[in-house]
């Protein structure tokens, strides 16, 4: 039997080369072939994860093809708790992304190809467990978007006057995240270079780093390297500029995969690496990092509210909740990293949605500017009520998967950073404000007669990305214990390993090691 | 006493006597006979070196390079006269269309 | 944690009936999402289903508890995120509290849904309406049945979600999507406060990560030992006791976050007697009382709460006087009783504020039920354009009567026993506290026989010519209203009118005090004359100013002016949050961070490093002169430069 | 004398007379050929040519050995940059099929030089010595001189000669009065009497004078800043497959003499050399990916971007190390079939201005897709060839502790990429001015075709070309 990763992986790369032979007034068989390429791995992500085996932890499902002996490459795929977690979202959105692209009527092939490149990229990110194929697959990740924007994406209009050119968007874009890449890259050849080991292997390096810990003064300097090469994408403030804008330009498919999926790629980037490798570099910059992820949360919360265009807003409100994702990453304690990880899936989820929904609006309406919006509820109930969830969601609601994601980050990153965790539940409010103000804006209220012709998705296979994404957000949200476990299997031992070599946080928390409980009994 | 040093000393100063020429000298014609200036300074320094060294060898690469600098001018006037046919001139300052 | 196996094999049908409580409602939402969103009768047939499963197993508990079968408290979980330094159960704790609350929650709630089914019966969103109520049960038993900080506080978040989206249910005015916004915004930020209480409290409830703890039946047993150990400071204990109230003042819509609370009159009336006056208002006070263990000891906390309390419920009574909307007049009553029970708490009297709960969830959910059938039958909710409804619906009128009078604190009926025990508790603790409720209760039925006169008496007048209503207080001359044409609502509206009615009247009866562990109630009769002397003048000057008419009451309006005209703009303090949040929030802080974000980082960093590499560029390409000789002296330069970097390494 | 291991070079003379006398008997007047014919037998023979050749080469891999003494060296490093020479060779006269927009008159001669110019690349495949270094690298310039001035009737065509030949000259005159010196320092141009005396102990000031004026020399080739200056006016006047040849068979030329002279002869004196061209790895780096940023010419752009790659190239070079070396190979060979299809687009679009590019996925959805492909390799991107260079010699400048040059390249990637994407945004996301489709006859589309696939293939399964490489450059 194949593995399931190498079919994941595989399944939109097949796409891919079936796409290039068929004949582009194909659309109805290109569409079904996109679909099919991302519905295999939606499956087998599910089994994946269903069958992630939860007694042994650590790496499951390798894959190893040596592939570059001279370099120490090799081909190993393999996911532990958090990558698993990882594909399993970018399975959902990925195939949702493919659905929506239905909206797409123009260049169909071209688009399925490089849409289907992109899924391939971001698989082979969350999949590989060899720096130099996960480098390999995050810029293939990357490229893609250029014409993807260029091509089928909107200029940003505010008054009729063109502000974002879908050109500049897109080339921001690419070469924002090109240059944090490379970055991240020199970063990481620095690395290979420097702890001797002769190996990309990310589990090798692993175990020879633990044995052989690089020099405190190099992990200062790489650390920084990594982890703003991979913060661009994440996005770090102040590097966060390329992303609203790109949201905005890019057709709604590309917006869902890249708020849900491609600025994931930047912080399971920076656990999986500078986290993982350089504990010391870690602990000397992850304060920083901390006060910056603030920035994200509160200052994208402010300019979100000020926006008016719905795609700036998820765009802001993306980029602010990415920084909960990092300050879960640098509290760096068990919970919050959990969290971390889990608001991964729950943000990357509920963008997509949101992005599918002004997606949906945009084609109805032809407009996303929230002054002239609004009573769409009437017309579209069934995208009203997706909205609301979405907000809801967004503004971290019990039932959604962001709640308790949150949550965790806030509690768990309580003891190490007060402060910004206070400035965290104060996001929250500010969430709600432009989240509460779009939804009343684009939906409630008088029916504007402008819009009359706007209509519902209305038929099941249309009603089908949207009901798929709020399931997935319910049904974590609703019972997160199994994702939570599966989650904490991995980052345990990760933030275990990352603090070792410093104290260990009780001591910051308690003088004395009391336990209350026996005190009480 | 004539030494090895005297002929490179000269052998340097032809050399640069041709690049100052080919810098300074506008016309294309001229350009070429610095060239082989330049060309013929290398010369002078093989065959000081190969007299210094009591080797053959020296006077034969100098024969090579004869060869070589003789198909150069050969090129050389060929393009030259394309100039004057074609451009009507043989002021390398006045053919200038492709820059920046 | 599962649930206790002695539990499990002692009263099963015990843990049945308290998993069945909370679940069965949430059952009944799921079923209307999946199934019911186009059928109408299925949807209420779900959730009515649904609630009265909940009142019965409630009814069931409460009579096994009474009968000595079922041992309290009872606690059962599940676990719901289950990290080594981070279990969180998810479950039901039934106790005496727990239960008295879940009892009041689902019978009134029955009450209401079946109500609903005749008051909503024309509206095209009765499906979702329906559903959300059942959501909103759900939820409110959550917070009810909360074993834990965390439960409760998803409770607390959904009811929120719940009001904010019931509130809205006429999305298409926006008057109403306002109110739903502005409601769930003002909760928001009180709930800012309330969790970094829940997050400072879960910090300091252990010395050890692992051994944290959200749970109620820990922490109180933890409390005293932390407090001892000296990790808990009293300080920080206030701070957190602080910080818990801020959510009592957003749900339980305490001044100054009241706000939302009239606005919100714009749901539809069963919502605003569900969620608006019986339940989740209330969630507060019983939040206060759930958790009084933690409050017990801290004297300014408890001393700010009981200001709070009073101060709310003297300012809002105050506003009920001057305003004309029949709701929000009862709003504005709500708040001023939800100000007595928090003011009880805050009293030490965690026990009086939940009687007045109770009675007040019965009296007040009959009130805005018969409001509900006046707007059924009128259409109009100005109580200047209604009038001498006690003719033509008689029997709205009657319940709506009995509401008053135990608004009013008519002795014999429920709210004189309740209001009673707060008027005593504050007398033995705070003389200006008695007094302020006792004013208060004067007020309170001032502006009750206001009503009664004006609506249900008196004749009507024609709505302005210009449409909005007339201001509030200025009579305008009578004259027979156009197009009034007032019917008796149907049966299934009317019947729920009646069972709150009796328990209306009978409340003072059920013995809840005492089923609570209260000492038994005993009437305060110095309290309780003085207060009957207030009401009596209260209702007497209502009956001169409104009834009769002897004095003109565009006459007090005019001596008392300024006070007046802060009561119509409501203290102004709507004014200064529009304000602050129009001005302070939207243009200045959020539009500096974009304009920052526009001409800074965007223009000037990343375009400008654009800019930067492009000039570069083009400077560079200067270089390229075209002239060859050029060329050879750049290679000339070159070559000299090689020769020295050589030599010079 | 062992005639074999010059077997290819023979072979090449051989088919040099074979195209002459092809060239004088298929003329209209003579076998009554119309003009159209005679120009695809012309090609077919060249074609031919190149299918000898290769056979001949595959055949000569069992003579490995040296001739003229020590002067030519035919061992594994030439034989497989003789591979890789023929491969060039072979695209750039399958540029010629397709279309003659250039009017190139004088067909077979053209061929002839193109022989005549991989003879001088097959050479320098196999120099030890210096003068015939001086010899071969001047065969191939000569060659190129006259094929960068062959359209008589284009100024620009001339110009581009003019300036080459003058500049080459000047650079020819640095180098040989270099070897002159080394010469005098050594008693010998061989390499091992080179090797003798830089080995012997600390060098001179003459013999380093020596050794950087013959770098001057080869940094002309191989378009090194401050020896680049001729590259984009060259580039944009020459032929478009004389532009080719240019920038993959000339520069490679220069390169692998480099490497076969820095790595075999000059390693003891490499703290010097390593530094010095670290300092010119990052001038042609900047000068030029921010030069080409602001060009609106096709072949000028590419111009520029080849002094960009030389600048890669020289990264490598600086490292010191083997590694290093070997990522120069692999670097050479990703630049190869990048250039070479890039170059194969730009020779089958009409016009050199980038606004014929404008639309171009809707003229020729190939020719955009291969162009895409083909600059996106260039600027590094994965799955493609050029990727792995770029990593590779990244590497190797970070293996040497030069995180600085390092820094450089990683920065001017994003550079590059943002002028190419340029050129991407022309042909994806602009509309065409005509909407006349651009033909593609079959043996250009096969050949680009397998230009495409090579960069996938050489970018996804790099191990076989990179132990190839690795085992040819060991020294």
């Amino acid at each position: 039997m194949m593995s399931p990763l190498l079919m994941i992986l595989l399944a939109p790369a097949m796409g891919v080369m079936l796409l290039l032979w068929l004949p582009r007034q194909e659309i109805r068989l290109i569409r079904r072939v996109a679909v099919g390429a991302t519905f295999i791995p939606l499956l087998t992500a599910l089994w994946v994860v269903t069958n992630f085996d939860r007694s042994s932890g650590g790496y499951q499902f390798h894959v190893e093809v040596p592939w570059i002996a001279a370099l120490g490459v090799g081909f190993h795929l393999g996911v532990d708790g958090i990558s698993a977690v990882l594909v399993l979202l970018h399975a959902i959105c990925a195939f949702a992304g493919v659905l929506i692209s239905y909206a797409i009527k123009e260049r169909v092939k071209e688009y399925y190809l490089f849409y289907l490149l992109l899924i391939t990229g971001v698989f082979g990110v969350f999949l590989s467990l060899d720096l130099f194929f996960f480098y390999f697959f995050y810029e293939m990740a990357v490229i893609p978007m250029y014409p993807l924007i260029g091509v089928w994406g909107s200029d940003t209009k505010e008054g009729g006057r063109v502000v974002f050119s879908k050109e500049y968007a897109a080339m921001k874009l690419t070469i924002y995240l090109t240059s944090g890449a490379v970055l991240a890259l020199i970063g990481l050849l620095w690395l290979y270079v420097s702890c001797g080991a002769q190996t990309f292997d990310v589990v090798a390096l692993e175990e020879h780093l633990r044995a052989h810990p690089l020099d405190a003064r190099l992990q200062w300097w790489i650390f920084p390297l990594l982890a703003v090469g991979f913060g661009v994408i994440a996005p770090l403030w102040p590097l966060h500029s390329w992303s609203p804008i790109g949201h905005a330009a890019a057709p709604s498919a590309v917006s869902m995969l890249h708020a849900a999926v491609l600025m994931k790629l930047g912080s399971y980037a920076i656990i999986r690496l500078p986290l993982n490798l350089l504990p010391l570099g870690a602990q000397a910059w992850l304060p920083w990092i901390a006060g910056l992820c603030t920035m994200n949360i509160i200052y994208g919360g402010l300019v979100a509210m000020a926006q008016k265009d719905l795609k700036f807003i998820i765009g802001y409100s993306s980029s602010s909740h990415m920084g909960y994702v990092l300050l879960g990453i640098c509290a760096l304690t068990p919970l919050s990293l959990n969290g971390a990880v889990l608001l991964m899936f729950g943000h990357g989820v509920m963008t997509a949605l949101a992005f599918a929904l002004v997606g949906h609006i945009y084609d109805e309406t032809h407009t996303r500017s929230l002054p002239e919006l609004g009573g769409l509820a009437k017309r579209l109930p069934f995208i009203a009520t997706c909205g609301v969830m979405a907000a809801m969601a967004s503004s971290g609601l019990p039932g959604f998967a962001n709640f308790v994601a949150e949550m965790m980050v806030i509690f768990g990153s309580w003891d190490r950073y007060r402060l910004q965790a206070v400035l965290a539940v104060l996001g929250i409010v500010i969430t709600s404000v432009y989240m509460l103000r779009m939804v009343r804006g684009v939906f409630f209220g008088g029916a504007n007669e402008s819009l009359a012709h706007a209509k519902d998705a209305a038929t099941p296979f249309a009603r089908l990305p949207y009901v798929v994404l709020i399931a997935a957000l319910l049904i974590v949200g609703c019972w997160p214990k199994p994702l939570v476990r599966l989650i904490d299997l991995s980052t345990r031992p990760l933030v275990a390993r990352t603090l070792a070599p410093a104290q260990p946080l009780e001591v910051h928390i308690a003088k004395e090691q009391t336990s209350i409980t026996q005190i009480v009994r | 006493m004539i030494t090895l040093n005297h002929y490179l000393v000269l052998s340097g100063v032809l050399f640069a006597i041709g690049l100052v020429g080919i810098m300074t000298r506008r016309n294309v014609l001229m350009i070429l006979l610095c060239i082989e200036l330049m060309f013929n300074a290398a010369n002078l320094s093989f065959v000081a070196y190969g007299r210094a060294l009591g080797d053959l060898n020296g006077q034969l690469i100098v024969l090579f390079v004869i060869t070589v600098a003789a198909a150069e001018v050969t090129v050389g006037l060929a393009i030259a006269i394309l100039m004057s046919r074609q451009l009507k001139t043989l002021n390398v300052d006045e053919v200038r269309q492709l820059k920046w | 944690m599962v649930a206790q196996p002695s539990a499990f094999s002692l009263q099963p049908s015990a843990v049945f009936c308290a998993w069945t409580l909370l679940l069965s409602p949430l059952v009944s939402a799921l079923g209307i999402l999946l199934f019911g969103i186009s059928r109408r009768r299925l949807s209420a047939l779900l959730a009515n289903g649904g609630l009265l499963l909940s009142f019965a197993c409630a009814l069931s508990l409460f009579v096994q508890a009474r009968s000595g079968g079922l041992t309290l408290p009872l606690e059962l979980s599940v676990t719901w995120i289950g990290l080594p330094d981070f279990s969180i159960p998810f479950g039901v704790l039934i106790d005496r509290l727990s239960l008295l609350m879940s009892l009041v929650v689902t019978g009134v709630g029955s009450a209401i849904f079946l109500y609903s089914i005749g008051y909503m019966a024309d509206d095209a969103g009765y499906s979702r309406y329906f559903g959300l109520l059942s959501l909103f049960a759900f939820s409110m038993l959550a917070i009810v049945l909360a074993t834990n900080w965390i439960e409760l506080f998803i409770g607390w978040e959904l009811v929120g979600f719940c009001s904010y989206a019931l509130i809205g249910h006429w999305y298409e005015k926006p008057a109403a999507a306002e109110a739903g916004k502005k409601a769930f915004m003002v909760n928001r930020v009180a709930d800012f406060g309330f969790l970094l209480g829940i997050v400072w409290l879960w910090a300091v409830s252990s010395p050890i990560a692992a051994e944290r703890s959200v749970q109620f039946q820990t922490l109180y047993q933890r409390l005293p030992h932390l407090m001892e150990l000296g990790w808990l400071s009293p300080t920080a204990l206030t701070g957190i006791g602080l910080l818990l109230f801020c959510g009592v003042l957003g749900k339980s819509a305490q001044f100054p976050l009241h706000v939302w609370l009239p606005d919100a009159m714009e749901g539809p009336t069963s919502v605003s007697a569900l969620i608006h006056a019986a339940t989740m208002v209330a969630a507060g006070v019983y939040m206060l009382c759930r958790t009084f263990w933690l409050f017990e000891e801290l004297r300014t906390v408890l001393t700010v709460i009981a200001w709070v309390g009073g101060a709310t419920a003297f300012l809002s009574a105050c506003l009920a006087i001057v305003e004309s909307d029949l709701k929000r007049i009862l709003a504005y009553s709500t708040l001023s009783q939800l100000g007595y029970m928090v003011m009880a708490v805050g009293l030490g009297g965690a026990g009086a504020g939940m009687y007045h709960l109770t009675t007040h969830a019965f009296f007040k959910a009959l009130l805005f039920l018969s409001a509900g059938s006046v707007i059924h039958g009128t259409h109009r909710q100005n109580i200047w354009e209604l009038g001498g409804l006690w003719t033509s619906m008689r029997w709205t009128s009657l319940s709506f009567f009995v509401g008053a009078l135990a608004l009013c604190g008519a002795p014999g009926l429920s709210g004189f026993f309740s209001k009673d025990a707060i008027l005593a508790l504050a007398h033995e603790h705070n003389a200006s506290l008695y007094w302020l409720g006792t004013v208060t209760a004067g007020f309170t039925a001032f502006y009750t026989a206001r009503v009664w006169c004006v609506a249900f008496v008196g004749k009507a007048v024609s709505p302005a010519a210009d449409g909005t209503s007339s201001p509030a207080g200025m009579v305008p001359a009578r004259s027979p209203a156009h197009g009034l044409h007032p019917h008796e609502s149907p049966t299934i509206m009317l019947v729920p009118l009646a069972v709150l009615a009796a328990l209306s009247i009978v409340g003072g009866y059920l013995g809840i005090p005492a089923f609570l562990g209260e000492q038994a109630a005993e009437l305060h009769w110095g309290i309780a004359g003085t207060s009957l002397v207030v009401v009596a003048i209260g209702v007497g000057l209502a009956w001169l100013i409104y009834g009769t008419r002897s004095i003109s009451p565009s006459k007090i309006a005019q001596t008392f002016g300024p006070v007046y005209r802060l009561l119509l703009r409501h203290y102004r303090i709507d004014d200064a949050y529009a304000w602050y949040v129009d001005r302070i929030q939207q243009r200045l802080i959020a539009s500096a961070c974009a304009l920052f974000e526009r001409f800074v980082i965007i223009g000037l960093a990343v375009n400008g490093t654009a800019w930067t590499t492009k000039t570069a560029g083009r400077l560079l390409r200067l270089c390229q002169t075209g002239k060859v000789q050029q060329y050879v002296l750049v290679f000339f330069v070159g070559v000299v430069a090689l020769l020295y970097l050589a030599n010079h390494p | 004398m062992n005639w074999p291991v010059v077997a290819i070079e023979l072979a090449v003379c051989g088919w040099i007379a074979v195209l002459l006398a092809g060239d004088a008997l298929l003329t209209p007047r003579f076998a009554g050929l119309e003009r159209g014919k005679r120009q695809r037998r012309l090609w077919s023979l060249a074609m031919l040519g190149i299918g000898v050749l290769a056979w001949v080469l595959g055949w000569q891999s069992r003579w490995l050995g040296q001739a003229f003494g020590p002067m030519f060296l035919f061992d594994g490093f030439a034989f497989t940059f003789k591979w890789l020479f023929l491969i060039t060779t072979a695209v750039v006269i399958a540029m010629m099929r397709q279309a003659n927009p250039l009017a190139i008159t004088h067909l077979g001669e053209f061929y002839l030089l193109i022989f005549s110019a991989l003879l001088g690349m097959l050479v320098l495949a196999s120099i030890n010595d210096l003068l015939l270094l001086f010899i071969a690298l001047e065969l191939l310039t000569f060659s190129l001189y006259v094929m960068a001035a062959y359209v008589k009737t284009d100024p620009r065509s001339i110009e581009a000669g003019m300036k080459y030949l003058i500049m080459g000259s000047v650079s020819s005159g640095f180098l040989v009065y270099g070897i002159s010196l080394l010469y005098g320092a050594a008693g010998g141009t061989g390499f091992e009497a080179l090797r003798a005396l830089l080995a012997s102990g600390p060098a001179g000031p003459n013999v380093l004078a020596g050794l950087f004026l013959v770098l001057a020399g080869l940094g002309f080739k191989v378009a090194a800043v401050p020896f680049h200056l001729w590259v984009p006016d060259v580039y944009e006047g020459a032929p478009t497959p004389v532009v080719a040849l240019l920038s993959v068979g000339s520069k490679m030329a220069g390169m692998i003499v480099l490497l076969r002279l820095l790595y075999s002869v000059a390693l003891p004196v490499a703290a010097v050399w390593t530094a010095v061209l670290a300092a010119l790895s990052a001038a042609t780096l900047l000068y030029g990916n921010l030069a080409a940023i602001p060009q609106t010419n096709v072949k000028r752009l590419l111009g520029y971007s080849s002094i960009g790659h030389a600048g890669y190239l020289l990264m490598g070079l600086c490292s010191g190390l083997l590694s290093g070396a070997q990522a120069v190979g692999f670097y050479l060979l990703a630049y190869l079939v990048s250039t070479l299809a890039a170059f194969f687009v730009v020779m089958i679009v009409p016009g050199d201005s980038l606004e014929e590019y404008n639309g171009l996925s809707h003229r020729s959805p190939f020719l955009a897709a291969a162009m895409f492909v083909a600059l996106l390799s260039l600027a590094g991107v994965p799955p493609l060839a050029g990727f792995v260079g770029k990593l590779l010699v990244l590497l190797s400048a970070v293996e040497s502790h030069r995180l600085w040059l390092a820094a450089i390249g990683g920065l001017n990637v994003a550079i590059s990429l943002y002028y190419y994407l340029c050129v991407v945004r022309r042909m994806y996301l602009l509309k065409p001015a005509s909407s006349k489709p651009i033909a593609v006859d079959g043996i250009s589309r096969a050949v680009l075709f397998l230009l495409l696939l090579g960069i996938v293939i050489i970018g996804t399964v790099q191990e076989p070309f990179l132990r190839l490489l690795s085992s040819a450059i060991a020294f």
